[in-house]
């Protein structure tokens, strides 16, 4: 059971470098909706016996996770025609490395912490710091507002794996959760009706340096 | 009615002998140089006659070109009342009176620039600018002179301050307060009071254009300044306090008479500094005072 | 009737004032007046009396009960407010007139009522928190009056920088205040001697309240500020304002357990401020400004009898301390009238000519007699020469710290350096002020303005007398403020109220009363003698020199030349300086002007450090969102850091 | 009831703004639910209800001691706003109004919020709802303002949770049955993980700190203030950082019940002196009036969470601070609105002499400059003085110099900003912009009547408000 579960975490580690290293845009939308689906599963895969709350938070998740937002962005990307990341901030080989670096920190750091018995052996902690981790890195590195808004989805699916922690005993703050996901849809709304009233060049937040002292 | 005559008798003394003190230095010089010289009296005569003369005033010229002299010479009149004679005491004294007549002084000389000023002359302006100046550096080693004094007698009453004995600082205080003199009353070396160059000047540029009364006004109150110094300066050095009245007058009238050799000789024999060391001349007497207050915090009454 | 009448009715008066006042001229000067005139029965009842008044309401404005207090000390300085208020506000009416200033006249009416009230406040507020909210109120309302003639920039530079080292000092008050009612648990006021751990906050009053009082190294504000304010508004300021500052040192110092080194440090400065302040008068070429730094030397002056007073108290309250606190605070009585006066000479000559450089002046006498009359009484007063007041405060301090040195007290070598700078202080006074009479009203006009002056109209000219006759009353008849300067005394330090420790004030002023006598029965006889032996009107001796001109008199430049070059190396001249040379020399140019000491070597090269930072600071604000995620995670890192620490410890 | 009404009924008129046809009459929407909002909101400060220990929300002292300030502010705000709103009938209001009115009933909601999950998620929605009003001028200024706004606040909003998270964590970890009220947690006390609560305590003040604007998460301020109208301006200023300051405050409770209070106040401190220190440093400098606005908004966090980490004392003044802030700076954005408009500019270098071209409205400004500098008699005076004081009291001398430190800076950066707008010549622009727009009555009144109020709150400090506060104190630092 864990193990599989450990297994699906393990993929979405592995999603967060494919992340951390594409220089395609859909490619890293596609990873991130990837992450999205396997998060949304592993409610399923943690529950013992079945139970209707959890089930519907599992598909809602899968839904606006795996689905709905993805295509957000991808309309968002043909609206504003990017394709791909151009020189960014962090170059990919770095921000690749510093992943995985931050990956191998999180599994120490996840020791360190003190967890009930039943989290212990599960990666759901060093998966959650990863994610996180690689979050920060698409934000910090990237200059394209979507794969910025992509490093933040990676970062809010770490948050929402290490909700899971949780999902036992007060569900409906993870549920709660989901509300990230609106924040990501404002964003890429934003983007959109930007673009309609073109005032917004090419999504490239290099160009989003007006207001300063 | 007492205190009337007393006050009477001193103003006579003070007024009627003050002139005569210039006379004896003129004559001193003179006899150094070997020439006969101007009678001892002259400034008297001098006196007399421009007391009768008329005045001319300059046109830019206020009232207080007149006025001016007046005030600065009663100042003076009221600085010498205060002096004690000997074991007689000032005229009127009380706590504090030293500074009464340190600032009746510089009342006077408020009043004396003023008068300069008036004319707009830029020699008289030179002549103000120089006696203020000097005056600031005099000022204060007067100021340390009294303080030693008052810290040697444990005192700030002018006739006790002077009646009592001085005890070590006295030599190192006449000394600074003998060099106060000549700057305060215009002499060699800081300036010298007949040359012919205005540029030169102090406090004969000041009175360029005074004539008259006026002048004669500050002619006077010039040697009454004199002999306040040389009153002060003679007391200083020797205890007169304890001496019998008679002894004490005879002693103080010798000590005034050695103070105006003195002067008459060190005009005769140094020459006018130039001005940039007038300064340095003033700073080393105000040391010489503040040594002396060095010394009397030692020792001496109190 | 008790003073709590008098002083309700003059609150009303001035609410009233500043109200009505904006439009009706004439109602704001008969309420001002009012309020000033029961201001001063006030605090006469209180200085003459024996007794304190005090009121305790029950109404609480900000949450403490309010509570006034007027004893010996307070009333003191409320009295001189209250003359020198009113004084200047009939001197403004005829100086700051709606026809010559429609736009600020009324608010200048508006502000003045509030200054005049806040400032009275100060002076009655027993309770931190009120007068700290009576502190800011005068504060803000002085700025308001400094910066009436908004359109000028150095009108406007002058009152930001007042008001940005009031509130220095402001913000020293709310340490003081905050941390006193921390540590007795009340924001009432009162003597505190006792406690001996309150010690340390002696220093930061002395800070807060010296900034205003224009205490020496924190006086930076004082000279542009009053130079620059119109005139009336300068002689409140110089006159008055100030001495808010001294009333409190004086007020807290008293309350406070004094620090060892008190006395001493308030010398010190005292003395830096006398000398170098008037030094720094000296080589001024604006009047006003002149003025003002003279208003410096006269706060350490004051400061200087203060100390002594503390120097007495930490050596066991000898009684020539007394002398000292009590010259000191007749000090303040007469720095506050003179210097008045002499603002209001200055206003007068602005307003005639619209010039306050002194180069630009001269020979006013003639058109400004009464001006230049009682400028030069003014100057004589203030200059501390006898008959006139200036000298019996001066003489008071001297005579305390005469006897301190006579005594041979522990504080002998903190007492010599400060009466020999006060002496070098005086000479350079009264050089100072001999220039300035004499430049201005003595000799030619030097412009055409300055030959085309007027006298002042009675409006302007009834302050300056009233101001001059409260000079000679203090300076001929002293002893009748003796009463008022000992109960000031005794309830700044209780065991002086006993009359031990007397001043012969009456001898002196006996003194005073035959000098004034003779000197005027002197130069009247001789003005007859000089006209009944003929005299003469000629053109001043030029030696010859055929073409004199009125440019060619001594200035107040090369009149303090002199004094200028020993003092080089403190005041740091900015010279420049471009000789004539070759055959035909095009210009030659003479400029010479003294920067304040600390403003430019201390004051501007640290805000200049300040603006540096911060603008180095700004740069982070560049506006690259990556950047401010990675301040975000800084400070996450960092919180997280010190809530480790946290456990740590 | 009373108290779900102050949810509710902001939220239903939100609605009806949307389905409101006229856009003249719609702006009217905001003063009358904000009138009603205020009355209901003290009344229930002058007779609070009784709140259910369990319940989610409720008006606890804690609401009851901040609330009434919101409502007051909104209804200034909805007063201006409807002036406003005629001035600029070129952009389309629908939108704006019923987001504004949102914000009213989300941040009631907000600070009522007793349960963890809740708390976060009203913030979250606050957060979300500012979104259209900060892009209310659809430049491309306000789009970078609104991106830079969503970015970093969401990043806090992600971190605010993943605290959250850490804190329930924690009260599983140590046994709890999941419940997150925060009246539960505090009863759990000592029994929550200790390195759990540390970690939450780290997310929570830097995600919440965020919202707050507290340095070095403040970077989203000056563009948000300087792009959004000036009632906008005024609402995130006084109400939505106040959702997390109380948010800060309740879960510093949980922190202090669980024993970590003092690692908890000594990361408050810093982080305050540090948000000072930073103001001032940008305030000395900046020359855009409505940006200096947010600088100082910034320095008054920080003077909050300095007040929340001395004690009983300093707690108490900060809730005074919280009201006396809140109203002065309200008055300075919507002065400064009306300059803005005037001047059609916003830097010192392009804008001078406003006083005689916007007279009343530069009065207001300067006046609000003096308050907002802690220049008695106004509110702000006495709030800090009486965090000066607690200072001392509890021994913090480093922290009181500091404090005043920068105080006196701030007010050298404001002074001189604000009197290089105010004073000078104005130029022939301005003096055209003058004709053109004369102060209405409506955008004069409301900026001056929260003036009024913030002098009258220091004058005369309302019994029912002190013992409000009190109260708040009492719930935050229960008696052992």
């Amino acid at each position: 059971m864990s193990s599989t579960m450990n297994l699906m975490i393990g993929m979405a580690m592995g999603l967060n470098l494919l992340a951390l290293g594409g220089s395609r845009v859909p490619q890293v939308i596609r990873a991130v909706a990837a992450q999205g689906i396997l998060l949304g599963v592993l409610p399923l895969m943690l529950e013992h016996e079945f139970d209707w709350m959890v089930a519907l938070v599992a598909v809602v998740t899968v839904m606006v996770k795996g689905f709905l937002i993805p295509s957000l962005l991808h309309r968002a990307m043909r609206a504003a025609k990017i394709e791909r990341e151009i020189d960014p901030f962090i170059g990919f080989v770095p921000s690749l490395l510093l992943g995985a670096a931050g990956t191998i920190a999180a599994v120490a750091a996840a020791r360190m912490l003190p967890l009930l018995p039943e989290h212990t052996g599960t990666l759901l902690v060093p998966g959650a710091l990863a994610s996180i981790f690689t979050g920060f890195i698409l934000l910090i590195g990237r200059v394209k507002a979507i794969s910025q808004v992509c490093g933040y989805l990676i970062l809010e699916n770490g948050i929402y794996l290490f909700g899971l922690l949780l999902i036992h005993s007060t569900p409906l703050l993870v549920e709660s959760g989901i509300l990230l996901d609106l924040t990501v849809g404002v964003f890429v709304i934003g983007i959109i009706v930007d673009r309609i009233q073109r005032a917004f060049d090419s999504l490239d937040t290099r160009k989003l340096t007006v207001l300063r002292e | 009615m007492r205190f009337v005559l007393e006050t009477i008798l001193r103003l006579a003394l003070w007024l009627l002998l003050a002139p005569l003190l210039p006379g004896i230095i003129n004559k001193v010089k003179a006899w150094a140089a070997g020439r006969r010289g101007p009678p001892v009296l002259q400034l008297y005569y001098d006196l007399s006659r421009l007391w009768s003369k008329g005045v001319v005033m300059s046109t830019l010229a206020s009232p207080g070109f007149i006025v001016g002299p007046a005030v600065a010479w009663v100042a003076l009149v009221g600085a010498a009342l205060l002096m004690p004679l000997g074991g007689a005491g000032g005229a009127l004294s009380f706590r504090g009176d030293v500074l009464l007549l340190v600032y009746l002084l510089a009342l006077a000389r408020f009043c004396t620039a003023w008068a300069a000023l008036e004319t707009g002359s830029a020699f008289e302006g030179m002549g103000a600018a120089r006696e203020v100046s000097y005056a600031v550096l005099s000022e204060v080693a007067l100021i340390t002179a009294v303080l030693s004094l008052s810290v040697q007698t444990g005192n700030v009453t002018l006739t006790d301050m002077l009646a009592l004995s001085v005890g070590s600082g006295a030599v190192l205080l006449a000394a600074g307060l003998f060099a106060v003199l000549l700057a305060e009353n215009c002499r060699v070396p800081f300036d010298d009071p007949n040359t012919h160059l205005e540029l030169t000047m102090v406090h004969e540029a000041m009175i360029l254009d005074h004539s008259g009364p006026p002048l004669a006004v500050i002619l006077h109150g010039a040697s009454l300044k004199l002999m306040l110094f040389a009153v002060l300066l003679s007391q200083v050095v020797l205890p007169l306090g304890q001496l019998a009245p008679l002894a004490a007058a005879a002693t103080l009238i010798g000590t005034v008479f050695g103070v105006t050799v003195a002067i008459g000789l060190v005009e005769s024999l140094t020459a006018r500094f130039a001005f940039k060391r007038v300064p340095l001349l003033l700073t080393a007497a105000f040391l010489l005072c503040l040594f002396a207050l060095l010394l009397a915090r030692k020792g001496g009454v109190g | 009737m008790t003073p709590g009448a008098f002083l309700l009715a003059a609150a009303l008066c001035l609410a009233a004032g500043a109200v009505l006042g904006r439009g009706n001229p004439r109602l704001w000067l008969a309420l001002t007046l009012g309020a000033m005139a029961a201001t001063l029965t006030a605090s006469l009842i209180v200085c003459e009396g024996a007794v304190d008044w005090e009121w305790r309401s029950p109404l609480a404005p900000g949450g403490e009960p309010l509570h006034l207090r007027l004893d010996g000390l307070s009333a003191l300085f409320l009295a001189l407010l209250s003359v020198v208020g009113g004084a200047s506000a009939v001197f403004s009416r005829g100086y700051w007139t709606d026809e010559e200033h429609p736009d600020s006249a009324p608010s200048s009416r508006m502000w003045t009522s509030l200054l005049l009230a806040a400032m009275g406040s100060v002076l009655l507020a027993s309770n931190g928190l009120h007068l700290l909210i009576a502190w800011e109120l005068f504060t803000v309302s002085a700025y308001f009056l400094i910066t009436l003639d908004r359109r000028h920039r150095d009108v406007r530079a002058a009152g930001w920088l007042y008001l940005g080292a009031s509130h220095a000092g402001t913000m020293c008050l709310f340490a003081f205040f905050a941390a006193l009612s921390a540590r007795t648990g009340s924001w009432d006021l009162g003597p505190v001697r006792e406690q001996a751990g309150l010690a340390p906050l002696f220093w930061l009053a002395l800070f807060g309240f010296g900034v205003k009082g224009g205490m020496f190294p924190v006086h930076v504000w004082l000279p542009s500020a009053h130079a620059n304010a119109p005139s009336h508004v300068s002689a409140l300021m110089s006159g008055v304002a100030i001495n808010m500052g001294i009333y409190g040192i004086a007020r807290f110092s008293g309350w406070l357990p004094l620090p060892a080194a008190s006395g001493w440090v308030l010398l010190g400065v005292g003395s830096a401020g006398a000398l170098l302040g008037i030094a720094l008068a000296f080589v001024q070429n604006d009047l006003k400004r002149l003025l003002a730094y003279c208003s410096v030397e006269n706060v350490g002056v004051i400061l200087i009898g203060v100390g002594g007073a503390l120097l007495a108290v930490t050596h066991g309250g000898a009684p020539w301390g007394k002398l000292a606190i009590a010259g000191a605070l007749l000090h303040v009585w007469n720095h506050g009238l003179s210097k008045a006066l002499l603002f209001f000479g200055a206003g007068s000559v602005l307003h005639a000519t619209g010039k306050r450089e002194m180069t630009q002046l001269g020979g006013l006498w003639r058109a400004m007699p009464w001006t230049a009359g009682l400028f030069a009484f003014g100057a004589v007063a203030i200059s501390g020469l006898p008959p006139l007041n200036g000298f019996i405060s001066e003489w008071l301090v001297y005579l305390g710290l005469f006897d301190a040195a006579a005594s041979r007290s522990p504080g002998l070598w903190g007492v010599v350096p400060a009466v020999i700078i006060l002496g070098m202080a005086g000479a350079l006074a009264l050089a100072t002020f001999v220039k300035a009479s004499a430049t201005v009203f003595l000799g030619a006009p030097r412009t055409r303005t300055a030959a085309g002056a007027r006298e002042c109209g009675m409006l302007m000219r009834a302050p300056m007398l009233a101001l001059a006759g409260a000079c000679s009353v203090i300076g001929l008849a002293p002893a009748l403020f003796w009463r008022p300067l000992e109960r000031a005394a005794g309830s700044w330090h209780p065991a002086w109220a006993a009359s031990e420790g007397q001043a012969p004030l009456a001898a002196a002023g006996l003194a005073h009363v035959a000098l004034a006598a003779v000197a005027c029965a002197a130069a009247a006889w001789l003005w007859r003698k000089a006209h009944a032996n003929g005299l003469r009107r000629a053109p001043t001796w030029d030696c010859g020199y055929s073409a004199p001109t009125a440019r060619m008199q001594y200035s107040g430049g090369s009149f303090s030349g002199i004094a200028m070059g020993w003092f080089a190396g403190i005041l740091g001249p900015e010279r420049v300086l471009h000789r004539p040379h070759g055959p035909f020399p095009v210009r030659a140019i003479r400029m010479e002007r003294v920067p304040d000491t600390v403003l430019a070597h201390v004051m501007e090269p640290a805000s200049d450090a300040v603006l540096r930072l911060s603008g180095a600071a700004r740069r982070l604000q560049h506006g690259r969102l990556q950047f401010y995620i990675v301040y975000l995670l800084c400070g996450l890192t960092v919180v997280a850091l010190l809530t480790w620490i946290g456990v740590g410890q | 009831m009373r108290e779900f009404l102050l949810i509710i009924l902001p939220l239903a008129g939100a609605a009806l703004a949307v389905l409101w046809p006229s856009e003249r009459t719609r702006p009217w929407l905001m003063p009358a639910v904000g009138s009603v909002h205020t009355v209901l909101a003290f009344w229930l400060l002058f007779s609070p209800p009784h709140v259910a220990p369990g319940a989610w929300f409720g008006f606890d002292p804690i609401a009851r001691s901040v609330l009434p300030a919101v409502s007051l502010l909104f209804l200034a705000c909805a007063a201006y706003g409807v002036t406003y709103l005629r001035i600029r009938t070129e952009r389309p209001n629908r939108v704006f109004v019923a987001s504004l009115l949102a914000i009213l009933g989300l941040l009631s909601a907000g600070h009522q919020a007793r349960h963890l999950g809740m708390l976060w998620i009203t913030t979250e929605a606050v957060t979300l709802t500012a979104v259209p009003l900060l892009h209310f001028n659809g430049t491309s200024r306000a789009f970078e303002a609104t991106w830079k706004y969503l970015l970093v606040g969401g990043t806090g909003i992600a971190l605010s949770l993943l605290g959250s998270f850490c804190l329930g964590y924690a009260s599983v970890r140590g046994g709890g049955n999941g419940d997150l009220t925060f009246v539960a947690l505090m009863a759990q006390g000592a029994g929550l993980s200790r390195p759990w609560v540390l970690i939450a305590w780290v997310f929570l003040l830097v995600g919440y700190g965020t919202k707050m604007g507290l340095a070095p998460m403040h970077t989203w301020k000056p563009d948000a203030y300087g792009e959004a109208p000036a009632i906008v301006g005024a609402m995130l200023a006084g109400g939505v950082t106040t959702v997390a300051f109380t948010a800060v405050l309740r879960v510093r409770a949980v922190i202090n019940a669980a024993g970590e209070g003092l690692a908890a106040d000594r990361t408050l401190l810093a982080i305050g002196l540090f948000s000072m220190l930073v103001a001032v440093l940008f305030l000395l400098g900046t020359r855009d009036f409505k940006r200096m606005l947010a600088y100082s908004s910034v320095e008054h966090m920080g003077i909050l969470v300095i007040g929340a980490a001395l004690g009983p004392a300093g707690l108490w003044a900060a809730f005074f601070h919280v009201w006396s802030n809140g109203l002065t700076k309200g008055a300075l954005f919507l002065s400064a609105g009306n300059i803005r408009r005037a001047a059609g500019a916003r830097t010192a270098d392009e804008v001078r002499g406003m006083s005689s071209v916007t007279p009343q409205s530069a009065a207001i400004f300067v006046a609000g400059m003096f308050a907002v500098t802690a220049c008695p008699p106004f509110g702000p005076f006495f709030s800090e003085l009486r965090v000066i004081r607690a200072a001392f009291e509890t021994g913090h001398l480093a922290v009181a110099a500091m404090f005043l430190a920068c105080l006196l800076f701030a007010f050298f950066g404001l002074t001189r900003l604000v009197f290089s707008i105010v004073d000078g010549r104005p130029r022939t622009a301005e003096k055209g912009a003058a004709k053109r727009i004369r102060e209405k009555a409506g955008v004069i009144i409301p900026p001056l009547a929260l003036m009024g109020i913030s002098l009258w709150l220091g004058l005369a400090t309302p019994a029912a408000l002190r013992e409000a506060w009190t109260d708040a104190v009492a719930q935050l630092y229960p008696a052992p």
